[in-house]
């Protein structure tokens, strides 16, 4: 009888589980697979400079797995406060450096943007990483850069982190609406 | 006596009256029916049947946990998958199996034991089985996605905790104990209420099976302990999904508190679980020895005392978290204290084999392993009470050792005897007897193999929950037995579930009261008729079918055409009222499905609560609208009792 | 017979407590804590064998008063049988007998508790932080100078207590060396204290006792009891800056690893390699293990660790630094020079 | 517990028995004590955490000001209040007097209609969020535990009232009335710790 009774209460936990599951949102990638060579530098294409109309970025196949990981999220936060990202750019809320809450987006919010601009660094003093932090560790900080603007999926974010309190819950933020051009970014200023 | 025939029983009722009376507490035919049923009994087996699911799916996992752990440096499993599959045994193990089969035992046997037609609230029991089957396939429908918790089944922040606990897998894990409470806590409102007002005439206190005491016992643990569960997760929730500080000690939160939260539920769980055991166990002893337990008042108020007693030794499960030393100390003292009630109960018992004359029958066999297991358990509980020596054995393969121990001895053992030893009642039955014998030499030898060798690993130095050990730490060969062990235990289990399956279909039929017991349970048919008694029997001695030689008074009057329970005073069960008994209903499965609704929907956003509040706010309210007075139906003077206004 | 099997289990424990020995394990204690809560273990052995014993003869006597069984239809015994008085006597004193065992045990555990309560003249001061999954080793000291941090690995003076401050830097561990004293937990927003006293040379070996993720298993640390004068050299020498490489290989590898994502997380002092994320390597090749414990610390596993450290450790976060194998070579190379 | 005998004529027809009895009798009242012993072992183990985490705090409340207190103080004289008219409800119940009950169970479910209004402007007083800190995540808890009390009684005394006037009345609704009455004043008692946390303990706390 435990069987029947599975079937009939199963249906809807299970629909509801299984958007639960999310697509890779769960996954512990413990050894991810080493880095191809050409992996990185294919995303850092060079035109994402500021310049009037910066063409789309490429974009990369393991960005996805990255991207909305509960997982490399979690990772990245750690990275962003252990490489010191939050000297200049604060718990997102920018000081120093850009804003990484709002929807502006100078060079794009695209998380293969975000790791081109960590990778190569940008102008007004953001430094290249790419020969500090390996690949691995750039992606899931992009990653977490993303979810700090409400664009990853809110279920792979955490609430807050074991700190004083910084900016409202993360995964209670409403999505900001990308603003990747920079003509947007000036009428943002600074 | 031999296999009588039910028409024999005292408690029957002329074939007339029996039709009418059959039909009025009949379950509607088919699935409807089998949605719908609030018959106590029903729902029981439905309980009992999916705890032995459960415990199947978490003995499953051990067998993976063994098989990863016999052998050092082992690949087999990632650390990963290995915390998903040791939380999944442990949550699994406590709040789907243990609690809830013991609630299912008991929904079954009390209203027998007491000589009640059904519960004093079988749609709310209907309800809580909904909720804990939902509770476990929404956990175990989760680990098959890959967000099974894999944070202990005690979820200690901040590893469970918003920064640590990554993805939903906390969660799931927090939420699935919120399931098996509500279905506890409503279970033991029910039983609880059943034991006060529902028990035969003449059944006073002090008249109470043993094992009924300990059902009230236990309900009124679950009803002060289990909120305390409920705090810490919903606390632990809250942190997670809307960035409350509870356990944040940046903001003033403490790490602390769950831990005093969690065990203030936590320790007496364990005595929820093994209660019910200690019932059983006097039951059966009595039943074999074909003598009353020895010292019933000394047994029950032991009972009682382990019960209250549980409260206050929660810090013990905290002594290497640097709390005060004085402290400390009381809590040594109260935790050993515990072995006095459970002394006394283990002679009472040995007494009785003393005093009668024990069969060794299967569910006897199962007493004796019982007793040899829990007392070593048992001790080595004293010993973990020492602040000191728990600083070196706590959270190490010691203390799995031990509460594997107190559990499986304490109160698997019981239900795997007590289950031999109702079979017959509930099915009509008898069990094999080699294959009962067998399966407990199987599991008893199997279970000593398995987990006293973890006795010396915590003493050598082996923590708890590593998902694998150096080779050159020397803990290889015994593992290796343990894993052994482990093995032959799950055969045992393996012939236990078969002679149950076989069994149900083609064991020798029994009769009444197959083991000459003593119980009212055994005034009953075997299975017992929906409504449990034909006529009302009336209790004058704690062994009405072993005293008044055989002849058991019966009253008649209640209602054969209108479902219609008796309900008596509270000390001294005299008659009292009658009361209007639920027929079948489909509220509590939509209650249940619209509280699961919410409760799964709660942890993806907040705002869930809000809108699925309403469907559950309808289906209560269809539940509860008021129907045609009981008193209308049957006729009956409608003036208030005597004394009612006082 | 289950009797003679628990029996003979009780003997396997005797002599579990009476062969064994080892570098983990409560049972051969080397400091004063330990010994001493190694009392309160063969007590409570004792007492509650005495115990356990007398419930299995009265199992044994009731099994064996028995041989002639009841059959179903026997006419059940009444309540108060003759033998009822005996028995009523037998559970007083059974009851008496046990609240006496209680006080015996309560009694020794409450002073043992006191004594581990107190720290002997001069302790020696030290900090202890865990972090997913590694230790991190502080040397207080009365000048700045004689402060020093090293990682996973301990160094006590014979005979002259410690008192061990424990910290957590993200989730809750427990600080455990049975050889040395009984565990304590490491709990974030809270200072912990232990003290040990350590009476014997030699080189034990803790781990973490809390689950604390995925690595919970392989965050150990080793601690070493040595001669005050052996310890004296080791800390003058832990003070010290890395000495600056010869070779011309390991003068490459410096430059890789001040060059590459070591530097983000490791600290070597006396180079520009300052950050303090992972494990102190000042003079990291002092060590007797690597990856808190993981592996031993020889060429080949150093290597095999640098170049797979999620191979080694799943989850752990040291990073797959891409080196080719020279860099890697020179990496190791250059790290087996801080002595 | 009695060990005497317990007086069971032999032969009693229970047919005579009556088929409805008011409070200890009956079983929902049971179901009632059973509900009130959970929450109240919710409700102090909340306060008991909200205790815990003021005395390991250096102050309290750890940043801003307490509670208004004018509001909690309104809603405390009102609940107590409420305690007159729903004691004249459980007696008219009792007497099953069904006029005074239908009046006495308008009065008291309005009461329990103003308290709720009381409520949420108490929530706009409280001077904390529940993701500011752990004390106001803790005084959150304790009032919100309360709340769901409060709705739940107002549920379940409307619905009550209602049923009065659209529905037969037979001694088991007189009894539940009476139930109802005695759970709303559990309510009422159970807020006055509540009360004294929220807004006297940051007070009086250094």
């Amino acid at each position: 009888m435990g069987m029947l009774a599975r079937a009939t209460v199963a249906a809807p936990l299970l629909a509801a589980a299984l958007s639960l599951a999310g697509c890779n949102r769960e996954a512990r990638d413990l050894h991810p697979a080493p880095a191809a060579e050409t992996g990185p530098k294919s995303v850092s294409v060079s035109d994402l400079y500021p310049g009037p109309y910066p063409a789309p970025t490429p974009s990369d196949p393991r960005a996805q797995v990255y991207d909305g990981n509960a997982f490399h999220i979690a990772n990245g936060q750690r990275y962003y406060e252990w490489f010191n990202c939050s000297g200049c750019h604060f718990h997102g809320g920018g000081g120093i450096g850009p804003a990484l809450m709002d929807e502006k987006w100078r060079y794009g919010g695209k998380i293969e943007q975000i790791y081109a601009s960590i990778a190569q660094g940008r102008p007004n003093g953001m430094p290249s990483f790419k020969d500090r932090i390996p690949e691995t560790q750039i992606w899931e900080i992009a990653a977490y850069v993303r979810s700090l603007s409400a664009n990853a999926d809110k279920l792979a974010v955490p609430s807050r982190e074991d700190t004083m309190r910084g900016p409202p819950p993360l995964n209670n933020l409403d999505r900001e609406p990308l603003k990747g051009d920079p003509a947007a970014a000036k009428a943002g200023g600074g | 006596m031999s296999a009588a025939d039910a028409s024999a029983l005292p408690t029957a009722l002329p074939a007339e009256e029996d039709v009418r009376l059959t039909r009025t507490w009949a379950t509607p035919p088919g699935f409807w029916g089998w949605l719908t049923t609030v018959d106590q009994k029903q729902i029981a087996r439905r309980y009992v049947v999916t705890g032995l699911v459960f415990f199947a799916l978490a003995g499953l996992l051990a067998a993976a946990m063994r098989a990863q752990l016999s052998r050092p440096d082992n690949h087999l499993l990632s650390p990963d998958r290995y915390n998903q599959i040791f939380t999944m045994h442990g949550s699994t193990m406590m709040f789907l199996f243990a609690v809830p089969i013991m609630e299912g035992m008991g929904l079954y046997l009390v209203p027998l034991m007491i000589g009640a037609r059904t519960m004093a609230f079988p749609r709310l029991n209907a309800m809580s089985y909904w909720m804990y089957l939902a509770g476990g396939i929404f956990l175990w429908t989760a680990f098959i996605l890959n967000v099974g918790p894999d944070i202990g089944w005690f979820g200690y922040v901040p590893l469970s905790g918003p920064e640590y606990g990554i993805g939903k897998r906390a969660d799931v894990w927090a939420q699935m104990i919120t399931f098996t409470e509500v279905a506890a806590m409503a279970a033991a409102a029910s039983t609880a209420t059943s034991i006060f007002k529902m028990r035969a005439p003449g059944m006073t206190l002090a008249r109470m099976p043993i094992f009924v005491w300990a059902m009230l016992t236990t309900a009124f643990m679950i009803m002060l302990a289990m909120p305390a569960v409920m705090l810490a997760s919903s606390f632990l929730i809250s942190d997670r999904l809307i960035g409350t500080h509870f356990y944040n000690y940046a903001e003033g939160g403490s790490v602390l508190l769950f831990q005093h939260l969690f065990w203030f539920f936590g320790h007496p769980e364990v005595y929820i679980i093994f209660i019910p055991g200690l019932g059983m166990v006097s039951e059966i002893t009595q039943t074999f020895c074909r003598r009353p337990v020895f010292g019933y008042p000394a047994v029950v108020l032991s009972m009682l005392a382990t019960g209250f007693l549980a409260f206050g030794l929660w810090v013990h499960h905290m002594f290497a978290t640097g709390l005060p030393h004085m402290g400390d100390s009381f809590y040594t003292a109260a935790s050993m204290t515990i072995a006095i009630p459970s002394g006394v109960q283990i002679f009472c018992w040995l007494a009785t084999m003393w005093d009668g004359k024990p069969r060794l029958a299967p569910p006897m066999l199962w007493v004796i392993g019982f007793v040899i297991t829990f007392v070593l358990g048992g001790l080595s509980g004293v010993m973990l009470a020492s602040v000191p020596l728990d600083t070196q054995v706590h959270d190490t393969y010691f203390v799995v050792a031990h509460f594997h121990y107190v559990l499986i001895g304490g109160a698997v053992f019981p239900l795997l005897g007590g289950i031999y030893y109702w079979f017959p009642k509930a099915t009509g039955r008898m069990l094999n007897e080699a294959a009962g014998k067998w399966s407990f030499w199987l599991v008893f030898l199997g279970f000593h193999t398995a987990f006293f060798p973890m006795h010396i690993l915590g003493l050598w130095g082996m923590p708890r929950r590593v998902w694998t050990y150096p080779a050159d730490m020397g803990w290889g060969a015994l593992n290796l037995t343990s894993t052994i062990g482990a093995y032959i235990l799950a055969a045992g289990v393996l012939v236990y579930v078969l002679n149950l399956i076989v069994s149900y279909r083609r064991g020798a039929p029994a009769g009444p009261n197959p083991w000459g017991a003593s119980g009212l349970e055994w005034a009953a048919a075997s299975p017992p008729p929906s409504y449990n008694f034909g006529l009302t029997p009336v209790v004058e001695s704690r062994h009405p079918l072993w005293t008044g030689g055989g002849r058991l008074p019966t009253l008649t009057g209640l209602s054969l055409d209108h479902r219609e329970v008796l309900l008596t005073t509270v000390t001294d069960a005299r008659p009292d009222l009658r009361h209007g008994s639920p027929s079948p209903s489909i509220w509590p499965l939509l209650t249940a499905v619209a509280v699961s609704a919410l409760f799964i929907g709660s942890i993806f956003d907040e705002w869930w609560i809000v809108w699925l509040s309403i469907p559950f706010a309808l289906a209560v309210l269809g539940w509860f609208w008021p129907r045609k007075s009981h008193g209308k139906k049957v006729g009956a003077p409608d003036e208030t009792p005597p004394g009612a206004l006082a | 017979m289950p009797r003679r099997a628990q029996l003979v289990a009780l003997l396997v424990l005797g002599g579990g407590v009476a062969g064994c020995s080892g570098v983990q394990t409560a049972l051969d204690p080397a400091a004063d804590q330990a010994a001493s809560i190694e009392v309160i273990w063969r007590t409570m052995l004792v007492v509650c064998g005495v115990m356990y014993l007398l419930v299995l003869g009265f199992l044994a006597w009731a099994l064996w008063r028995a041989r002639r069984p009841a059959a179903v239809d026997d006419a059940p015994l009444p309540a108060e049988t003759a033998a009822e008085p005996a028995l009523a006597r037998g559970l007083t004193g059974w009851v008496a007998l046990i609240v006496a065992g209680l006080l015996v045990l309560t009694t020794v555990s409450f002073l043992v508790d006191r004594s581990l309560a107190e720290v002997g003249p001069d302790p020696l001061k030290i900090k202890v932080t865990a972090n997913q999954w590694w230790w991190q080793v502080e040397y207080e000291g009365d000048a700045p100078t004689d402060r020093f941090t090293t990682a996973n690995e301990l160094h006590l003076p014979l005979n002259r207590p410690a008192v061990i401050e424990l910290h957590a830097a993200d989730v809750i561990h427990s600080f455990w060396v049975p050889n040395l004293s009984g565990k304590t937990d490491l709990i974030p927003g809270r200072t912990n204290y232990m003290a040990v006293t350590p009476r014997r040379l030699g080189a034990f070996r803790g781990q973490c006792a809390e689950f604390c993720g995925f690595e919970h298993a392989k965050m150990a640390f080793d601690v070493v009891v040595d001669p005050p004068r052996t310890f004296e050299a080791w800390r003058r020498h832990q003070i010290q800056s890395a000495s600056d490489p010869v070779t011309a290989e390991a003068v490459y590898g410096k430059q890789v690893f001040t060059s590459q994502a070591c530097v983000m997380c490791h600290r070597i002092q006396g180079t520009d390699a300052g950050a303090t994320v992972g494990p102190d390597l000042t003079h990291l090749a002092s060590r007797s293990h690597i990856a808190a414990g993981a592996l031993p610390n020889d060429t080949g596993d150093l290597q095999a660790w640098i170049a797979d450290p999620q191979g080694v450790k799943p989850g752990t976060a040291m990073p797959r630094v891409a080196l080719n194998s020279g860099q890697l070579n020179a990496v190791v190379d250059y790290l087996e020079t801080l002595k | 517990m009695s060990r005497r005998p317990a007086a069971v004529p032999a032969g009693q027809d229970l047919s005579l028995l009556p088929a409805a009895g008011f409070s200890a009798h009956g079983l929902w009242y049971w179901a009632g004590l059973a509900f009130m012993l959970m929450e109240g072992s919710a409700f102090a183990l909340a306060c008991a955490a909200y205790v815990y985490l003021m005395n390991s705090a250096d102050q309290w409340p750890l940043e801003g000001r307490a509670p208004a207190l004018s509001w909690g103080t309104a809603q405390t004289v009102l609940l107590l209040g409420s305690l007159v008219p729903t004691w004249f409800l459980a007696r008219a119940a009792l007497r099953r007097d069904l006029k005074a009950t239908q009046g006495w169970g308008v009065l008291v479910a309005a009461l329990n209609a103003l308290a709720l209004v009381i409520r949420a402007v108490e929530f706009l007083h409280l001077n904390t969020r529940w993701d500011s800190d752990a004390y106001g995540s803790i005084t959150w808890t304790l009032i919100l535990l309360h709340t769901v009390h409060l709705i739940t009684d107002f549920v379940d005394t409307f619905f009550l009232t209602v049923f009065l006037f659209t529905h037969p009345v037979p001694t088991e609704r007189f009894s539940d009335v009476q139930d109802d009455a005695l759970y709303w004043a559990y309510v009422v008692f159970t807020w006055l710790p509540l009360y004294l946390l929220i807004y006297w303990a940051p007070r009086w706390a250094p």
